[in-house]
Order: C-alpha cells, then structure tokens, then sequence
C-alpha cells in the first residue's frame, strides 16, 4: 500500500523542459518512477530523457491513458493553468512543486480540484515519496527507505533530515508527504492523516510542523476527537522564532499570537503527542511509541 | 500600500464614498491645498507612514482650527512614527459619527477560501477585539469562483447591528472592499474604523495588502518602499535587496541553512547548546554557489555575528556547489577573523566536505556535532 | 403527484412587499397555496395579506423550516442575489418571475443552482402550477382544472389560452410549468420531459413552443431517442414571423438560419409529435392522442 | 458599439495589440490627422457603422496612396451603408498577413455556459463558414465562474492550426476576449478577421454587443443609437422610443396581444384567415391602461394598418384595464376612420368586454370568432 502514490502511479511531469524540470525528471526514473509523458506548450515532438514531449496534457493523457498523477515544474505565472489542465484532464494526484504563486490562484485551483476530486500537494513543495515504490518530487531519494513510518512535513530540507535519521536508526518510512510551506496548501496535515489512517502499512505517523497557522492544532483535534488512532510522534521548527516575522515563507509567522511554538506544542502533547525537542530525538521517540 | 492609495483605488475603481481630503508633501502650505479642495477645519491630520497600529504611535491627530491645520502638519512632518518620519500626510474632513465598525477580509488557511471579519467594535485592532469582545467578530466565508453575495453582505451587516438603509450601504462597501481584495491579489484588505454616519457608512481608514507574489500583475501599484514601513532593520533592508531570506535576532552566531523549516530548526539547536542566534538566513532550495556566496559574504559583513554555523542538508540543493560558494566567499574577503561551521549532509555531501576541508573550513555530517564544536570555538 | 409543486410545497415570497409580490401572494393565497413566508431587506416583522415578513431567506427559513419553494417578485437588478439567497438557503424550487434580468447573471445563478441541486424556473417567467394543489406563479388559477394533461411552455399568456382550451374541452392539467422567454432559462423542455416521464399522473404532454432557440428540437430528438414516452403534441408561435426580428423577448428570434418554425415543426413531427397549426386544435390532437 | 470603441477596449482595457489608427469626422482632414498620428499609407479605411455585413456592402476600403485616402475617405462618407451614412471612419494601417482566422464568443442557451466558436477560416461570416467548412469550427464551453484557463486557449488554437509562439499570442488575446465578454455582459464578442501576422495574432475587426439589459452596470457604454444601427424602420424606432415590443411587417392588419407567444399566435391566426399582419406589438405583461393607450395610439397612427385585431388573455394583464386604454385612445384621437376588433379572455374579462362595448367597440370571447369578424371589415 502507501498513500497517494505506488508502483501504480504513471506519471506526467509538466514543464519537463525547463532547467528544473528535466534535472528532476531524471533523478525521478533513476530512482524507479514511472514517468510516462512530459508536457511543455510548444515543446511537443521532443523528448527529456527518452520520455515523450507533449504540447498539452489532454494530448499527453491521449497518447498514455494510463496516467494518474502529474508533477509540475513550470514557472510561477503559468503553474496554476497547469494546475487547472491536470485536473480537468482527470488526474488524481497533482504535486505543484513551483513556489511564489500568488496565493489567491492556489486558493482557486485548490478549490477546483476538490470540486474534480483531484488531491492536489503543495504548492511551494518537495513532493512526495513512497520508498522503494516511486518518488513524485525533489527530495534525496537515498535518504528514505521501504518501511511503516508516515511522514507528513509543512518542511522540505527538515524532512530529509528527519527521514534520514528514521533510515539510520533502521527504520523506514511507508510514504512521505511534503505538504509544502505556502499559506494555502492543497493538502494539510488532517488531510493527510485521514489517508495515513487507512493505509495497513503505516503503523506510527511524523509530523513535522512550524510556526504560523493552526494546521498542528487541528492535528491535534483531530487525534483527541479520536479520528487518528495511530501513534503520533512531532516535531515542530521555530521554537526561538520571534514573532510578526516571516521565517523564510509566507506560511512561517506569527502573528496576533496565534500560530506559536508552545501553542502547538501544548495541542499536541494534550493529544497524546510526543514532541520532540529536536529533529535527531524522532528516532527514538518513535521507538517508544512502537514498542507499546 | 499607503492608506491614501487604498483609499483613491475604493474610490475611483469602485465607486466607495471616502471622506473628502488633500494629500501634501513637506514644504507645501496645508492651508492653501485644503482651501483649493474646499476644505475646512475640523479636519484629520494622518501621516501616510506604512507602520501598523499608526494611530496609537500618535500619527493621527484632529485639527478643529486652520491654526492647529498649521500646528499638527509641523508637528507630524517632524515626528517619527515607531522610526519613520513620513514623507506625505492625509489632511481629511472630520466626519462626525457615532459607532465605529471594523471590517477586514483575509485568506483563511484550513478553508481555503476568503473570509470576512467584521465587528460592531471598530477602532481598536483587530488582536484587540479579539481578545475584549470576543463573540462581536463575525466570520464568514466567501466561495472564491462565486463571489460575495448582496445577501451576504447584508447578513454580516445584520449580525453587526445594522438596520435599514445602513444595511444597503453596508453591503455596497463591503462588495467593493471584496471585490479590491480579489482583483489585487491581496493578502489583506481592512477599513477600521469603518464609520456609521446616519444610515451612510464611511471609511475613516483604508488597507490594503497585496501578496507580494502576485504584484507582477499589477504594474500601476508601487511595492512598498522597505524604508518606510517600519518593519525591517537596516540589514534587513539590506539583505532583501539582495535576494535573502533574512531576519535580524538578538543573538551573536551567525545562522545559515537551506529550506525555512531546517533553518529555524538550526537556530533552536544553537540555543538549545547555550549559543544565541544573530540572525535566521534561508538560501531555499537549490542555491548555486554565487548565492552562497552572496549569503556567507553577507553574513560575514553582518557586525552581530561573531562566528557562523551553516547547516545544509542537500535535497535539490547540492553540496558541493554550496562549498565552493563558502570558499570563494572567504577568498573574496581575504583576511575573516570570524569562524565558521558547516555541517554539510545530501546530495554531493562528501564531495562539498572534501572541498571545504581543502580550504581549511571545518565540515561536519552530523548537526550535534557541528554545533558543540561551534560552541567551543 | 404532479411535477415539481403540489400540496406539501410551502413558499417563501421574495419581493412580497413590492406591488407585483404583494398582488400575486394574495391571488396565491387564494388559489390555496400554502405561503410561510415573505422576504424584503429592511422589511422584516410586516405582514402581508397574513404572511409574515423576514429581512433574509435565512431567517425566513429558520423561522419556517417546513418551507421549500420559493417565487421571486424582486427588481432585476437584485433577483440575481434573490436566487442565490433562495438556493444557499437549501430551497429546492425557485421561480422567477422577474424580468430584464442580465443573461450573465441568469446563467451564472443557474449554473450554482444545479451544483446545488435546485430546481429555477424562469426568469421571466409566468411560474408554475399543479391545478387544485398549489399555484406559484402568475397565472390566472380559473384557467386550469385538475387532471392529467402536463403543459410545459415558454409563452405566459399562450399557455392560459391553451390551459383554458383543454379545460373547456373537460379535461384538466397535472402539472403546467412557464419556463420562461429567456434566451437562458433554468428549465428547459427536455429537463421538464424527465419530470413528467416519471409522473403517473400525466397522460399526455402539451409542448408550447416559439421560435428561436433549440429547445424544441431537442425534446424531438430526446422523444426520438425514447427517453420520453407519453404522447405529446405541440404548437409552435411564431409561424409567420419573419428571420432576424426579436420577437418581443430576446428567446424569441430566428438567427443565421436557426430557430425557425419550419426546423422544429419538421422535427418534432419526424419524433410523431402531432404539431397543432393554432392553440384551439390542440384539445382534438389530444383526444387523439390520448385514445390511442 | 462601433469597432474603433470595442478595439480601444481591448487595447485600454485589456491590453490587446490592435492595429494603430485614426478616427476622422466628416470634414477634418484625413492627411492631417493620419500624418499626426504617424500613420502613411497602405491603410484600410472603414465606415464606423453598426450595420451587420459592413464589408461586403462597400463599407471598408483599402488605400495605398495619400490620393487614395482623400478618395476613399469622400467616398464613404457619401456612401449610405444598407441605408447608413458613417459619421465616422476609421482609418488603420494595413496589415500584410496570410491567414485570418475567426473567433467569437457567445452564450450557449442549453448549456448556459459561454462558448467559444473558433474556425481557421475567418473573413467571411459565421454562417458562411457554419455553411462551407462546417468541420473547421471548434466549440469550447467555458465554465463562467472559473472564466477560461490559459490552457484551453492554447488548445483552441491548436485546434485551428496555430503553432509554437502563435499559440502563446492567440491564448492571451482570446483570454482578454473572453475577459471583455463576461466584463460587459457580452452577448457577442467577436474578432472577424483575425490576422495571423508571423507568430502573432492582430484583430483586424473586433465587435462587441452588450446585452441591453445589463447596460446600467456600464455606465460608460453609450446605448447604440438606434438609428445608426440600420435594424430598425422609423416606425420601430419611434415604437422603442415610446417603450412598445414593436416590429413592422409587410401586411395591413395592425396586431396587438399580450406576451410575445400570444402576439406571434395572433399574427399566424390572421394568417391563416387569409389577413396579412403589418406588425407584432406586444403590450406584455401587467400592462395598465395607460401603456395600452399607448400602444393603440401608436397603431392607429401607423400608416400601414388598416385595421386592428387585438388579442389578450388577461393573467396579470387585467381586461378591464386595457379595455379602458382602448377606450381612452380612441376617445383622444377623435375621428378615427380605422376598425377595431378586440378579443378579450381571462382577469376580469366580462367587465372589459362590457367597457368596450358600451363604447361601440367590438368585443369577442373567442379568437377565431373574433379573427372572422375582422376580416368581413
């Protein structure tokens, strides 16, 4: 099993030309993904790695009707029409890599695609991996492996650093979401547990959170209403960040006193959460809540 | 944005009634450019400064006489509001009313859809009302494709204790404000306080934020000159010019990572071992080596930091290439006495620590290590 | 049973206090329609003919939660946001009445209609009524007698005088439904024909159509298809109306070849529709029809 | 609207390239005013006309020389267009180009959704086209609360043999079309032709038709004047003047009814009995005496009746109301020689029938009666 993403999923990657695009492309089928088609407007007829170019994706999904997912490199202005043009072709899974979309555009594909039942990650992410099965995004593949650890991360550089310290310490993870570090977000950590609660090979879920929004408080009101049930271990980035100021993104501030570390710490650890003080305690906290 | 912009948009793009005003620069004489407009004491005297919570800072000051005109145009022109003295007041006619509303529309997070705030208890932050009348906030979501309804509007207007015609007026001001928010992008659209004259409502104060991301589509709006909004320190403003993630702390160690939440995380790991951060500095993802460069130079030059950690876990990033940025920043500078640590893991990370230790820098896999060895030095 | 009205619909008035509203809610009223409420911004707490007035559909609902129809009476600059009002309010029926409304704004409120799952009829229309049930509309009720006869009709006043023909003639009407002269509509022939498909009460079907448009072109091709059963007989206004005229309201004209009488006459008659040449024959078609 | 006001929308609005132009009154001087704006010959010069099939009645001439122009320029401003005189003419640089295209936007009535008709074969019609390559149009509906997605744009020009570049400009101007379309409440928005000029579109013609009922939120849009349009006889246009649904016809047999079915029914009906129509009036619904008055006034002045059938089935519409209309234009006129026959059913109708013929008119229950009675006058 895993979530949103297997052996299954064949993959489009738009914007596969760009200088983004094409690097990923290949790391993504050396790690083992299947990427059936690449799109580019105006690109049609060439190929990025063996893997065919198209001018469209209707075109794309014609020529390779089994495709059901699409990983989007193309620029700010032009990724929320790539976007719309995943979902109207009917693919169930759009990771949106791109950073700097206006947020009012995420907001409206976002809506969209929950109107088309697409599930769209990110944007402003690193994308999501299921070890050993395939990798639909930018992370280090080598730092994962096959295993029943959840991780779901508002992070990108944070989660390959906590992945890699589960896969040391002889654990694996079952899939890996990025959920990207942006104010609105395709999908959130409640989102995402709601999958990780049906997947028979997740047994204990990471979350790794930040400063800013709710999104850790809902988590934790989520597990206390008793809709989690799986052992939840977190970590959340900011603790000496000083209010009012974005921390790197727009999703990392906070503000009007909401969105703090010991709010968060405190929801959390009120759902019966173990939180730990930094990245390289996951391991063993994991451990613990494994054992019982 | 300055509130006379926001206001002039309201007014000319969407028809909103505002108070009548002037806008004068230092130099000229308030009392020739208000007798032009036809304006007359009483009137409100506003410095154009993009500070938040300007009217508690002392920037808005009544005049009831074309002698205090005089009197408050000095005496704002030569005040700094929280460090900013402001280049433009807003001289406005006095509007008599008797119940002020708070009004503000944002992106909600978990909806994912716009939401209106409004409150029968305006003039007072929205943080404030928050926390003193709690249940007068009424929240109310908008389907972003399908737009503010009339009905709406004149619910929320309802709930907020309005009656009548007020509601009519309500609602027209509030469509308009909505419809400012979603054609300029913004992150935050506000009139507070929003003024209940009669059955009229008016606004006495105007915002508008725009997402900064989106401000390529709107060539006529100015970004916000980093100077005069108050929020940023010198190094800040510097650090923005050049393209950094920056954010000056209290601190003496100098921090850098790649990725938002790696780079906090590093910034608790340091306090965490008993240092203090100077700084949060971001170089996001798949930074080259003349970005490094760019932040470590810049880093270096920061006179808070003392010495330096560098934490780097290479996903889309790649280590060498943050090597020989770090390198060829301390080449540049020739002689640095302050030191640095780097922890370098990921993509290439055995290649960047052989370049570093080639150039005498010191380079760890493991971040504990890293920062108790930083401690010591 | 009837379509779409009989006796458990309960009403909301919107626009009651408005000349038009008040006159019809108290010809409604007298009809037996079961009126629970009214609504007029800034008139909340009047009473019109014994109905009590509300602010907001909300309110009126709230107050009323039994009701589930409603007829809209308000100017055409607000009956937009009426309708709005009346499907987020959950109401399942909406007609409106009024006329002049922008064709955007018909199209956009019709379009969330049918993601919400309300039925509108209308705009600019004359309503609809099952005869001895409920009336909500603006017909003359004493045309109509109960009985099995269905009459779907984009003319208001062509349809009393047909109603008034067939009860003349001693038969009666399950349903009669003005969809309205509008170019967009919210009902059109063939959404109706599925209502009446599956309507016992309904023996046979009278279309009442104009030119212009493709409406009745396409309830041919849906009887053709065998998607509706019954017998039906039409008459088509307009015969002798000349190309590229608007015919009093913007539905009503024959553009670039299109719409015309001879188009829909030809196929409604190869579907074996039986195409009456005046209104007065259409009792006899039926008699025909029917005894067959 | 005319061309030169849809193009300047486009290019204000909406940023469109189109091409650059002057517009000239009667009696300025073409060179003059093309040599100030930078313009020389080739130019096309167009008659500013809202007549529908503009070109093919002579109304757009090409001019390669300043001798041209001046000919060109006298021409048409002499030159009636289906009737018209042009009291502008819009004179625009010639574009070379190889192929034009054809978009239009309009709404779909049984999908009630725009939709975008677009054919490689642009230049003569959309029937023309609909006529002779039926298989070139391409039909995309277009979700009105999400508005057209850059995407779809590219596909349509895909779809109509564009390629690489061309496919980025044809998207951006078809998205502003589109734009225009639902920003004023477009019933037509169209560019015929279309040029292809290298790896760009230009609109060579641009018309848009603002649907009447939605014109108060367009204050700026001038309504047509009705006589400009060349759509109307005298008679209708004093009939639209007055507020009637008025459309004259060949025939002598003046009609008027309720409701534009009823009204057409009663046209066919006087068909039938062997009459023929000179007009539909529709009184609508609700009418009271006055605008009955009104209408039959106007009736008995038109000069092509002969005679009046009038047809109501009261609903709204109450009997004793238009009888009392009736009645007063006939009691203000005075002598008037033209026979009147009315058929009266429905909302009070005895009490209509007994006004009417207590004032000598005739007044049946049944049409065809009635219709009978008409033609023995």
């Amino acid at each position: 099993m895993a979530v949103l993403l297997d052996e299954n999923s064949r993959v489009i990657v738009q914007g596969i030309t760009g200088r983004e695009g094409s690097f990923h492309t290949k790391l993504m089928l050396e790690y083992g993904t299947k990427i059936v088609a690449g799109v580019t407007p105006g690109k049609g007829g060439q190929e990025v790695y063996g893997v065919p170019v198209y001018d469209t994706v209707s075109e794309a999904v014609e020529a390779h009707p089994e495709a059901n997912t699409s990983i989007i490199f193309v620029p700010a202005r032009f990724a929320a029409d790539a976007a719309y043009e995943a979902i109207d072709a009917g693919l169930k899974l759009v990771v949106v890599i791109t950073e700097h979309i206006p947020v009012h555009e995420s907001m409206k594909f976002i809506n969209y695609a929950k109107q088309k039942g697409t599930t769209i990650i990110g944007p402003n992410c690193p994308g999501i991996i299921s070890p050993g099965k395939a990798k639909v995004g930018i992370m280090p593949g080598h730092v994962f492996k096959p295993g029943s650890i959840g991780i779901v991360s508002r992070s990108g550089t944070l989660t390959y650093e906590i992945g890699y310290a589960i896969t040391k310490e002889g654990m694996g993870q079952s899939t890996v979401i990025g959920i990207g570090g942006d104010p609105v977000i395709g999908t959130s950590f409640t989102e995402a547990m709601k999958l990780y609660e049906e997947d028979p090979e997740t047994e204990a879920l990471v979350l790794v959170g930040e400063i800013g929004g709710d999104m850790e408080e809902r988590a934790a009101q989520m597990i206390k209403r008793g809709e989690f049930t799986k052992p939840v271990v977190a970590f959340i980035a900011g603790r000496t960040a000083p209010p009012g100021k974005r921390m790197g993104h727009a999703g990392a501030i906070i503000m009007a006193g909401t969105g703090t570390y010991e709010g968060k710490v405190q929801a959390l650890q009120e759902a019966g959460v173990k939180v730990a003080k930094t990245p390289f305690e996951i391991p063993d906290l994991l451990k613990e809540v494994l054992k019982k | 944005m300055f509130e006379y912009e926001a206001k002039e948009i309201l007014r000319d793009k969407y028809g909103v009634k505002v108070p009548r005003s002037v806008l004068i620069r230092k130099g000229e004489d308030p009392i020739a450019k208000m007798k032009e407009a036809g304006l007359e004491p009483p009137v409100v005297v506003k410095a154009q400064v993009l500070v938040a919570g300007r009217g508690k800072a002392g920037g808005i000051k009544m005049a009831r006489t074309w002698e205090e005109v005089k009197e408050k145009v000095e005496e704002l022109f030569n005040k700094p509001i929280k460090g900013i003295v402001p280049k433009l007041l807003l001289i406005e006619e006095a509007i008599p009313h008797d119940v002020e509303l708070y009004v503000g529309i944002v992106i909600d997070r978990s909806e994912r859809k716009p939401v209106i705030l409004a409150s029968r208890y305006g003039g007072m932050d929205l943080e404030e009302i928050a926390k003193e009348k709690p249940d007068s906030i009424v929240r109310t979501h908008v389907d972003p494709f399908i737009g503010l309804k009339g009905y709406q509007a004149r619910l929320i207007g309802k709930k907020i204790g309005l009656k009548g015609k007020a509601l009519g007026s309500f609602s027209k001001f509030l469509t308009a404000l909505y419809n400012m928010f979603m054609d300029y992008d913004g992150e935050l659209a506000e009139s507070n306080p929003l003024a209940l004259v009669g059955d009229e409502v008016i606004p006495l104060d105007a915002r508008l934020i725009v997402d900064d991301n989106a401000l390529y589509k709107h060539p006529e709006l100015q970004k916000d000159i980093l100077e005069e909004t108050g929020e940023y320190t010198e190094w800040e403003i510097k650090a923005r010019r050049l393209g950094l993630a920056f954010v000056e702390l209290d601190g003496d160690i100098g921090i850098i990572g790649n990725g938002a939440g790696l780079t906090m995380t590093t910034m608790d790991l340091v306090y965490e071992y008993g240092g203090k951060p100077a700084n949060f500095l971001d170089i996001g993802g798949g930074a080259d080596a003349e970005h490094v460069k760019t932040a470590v130079s810049f880093l270096i030059e920061f006179p808070k930091t003392k010495k330096i950690f560098m934490n780097i876990f290479g996903g889309i990033t790649r280590c060498d290439e943050v090597a020989k940025g770090i390198v060829k920043a301390f080449q540049e500078l020739g002689e640095v006495k302050k030191p640095i640590v780097v922890r370098l893991a990921g993509t290439n990370e055995e290649e960047g620590r052989k370049i570093l230790r080639e150039n005498g820098i010191e380079a760890f896999v493991d971040p504990i290590e890293a920062v108790k060895r930083l401690m010591e030095l």
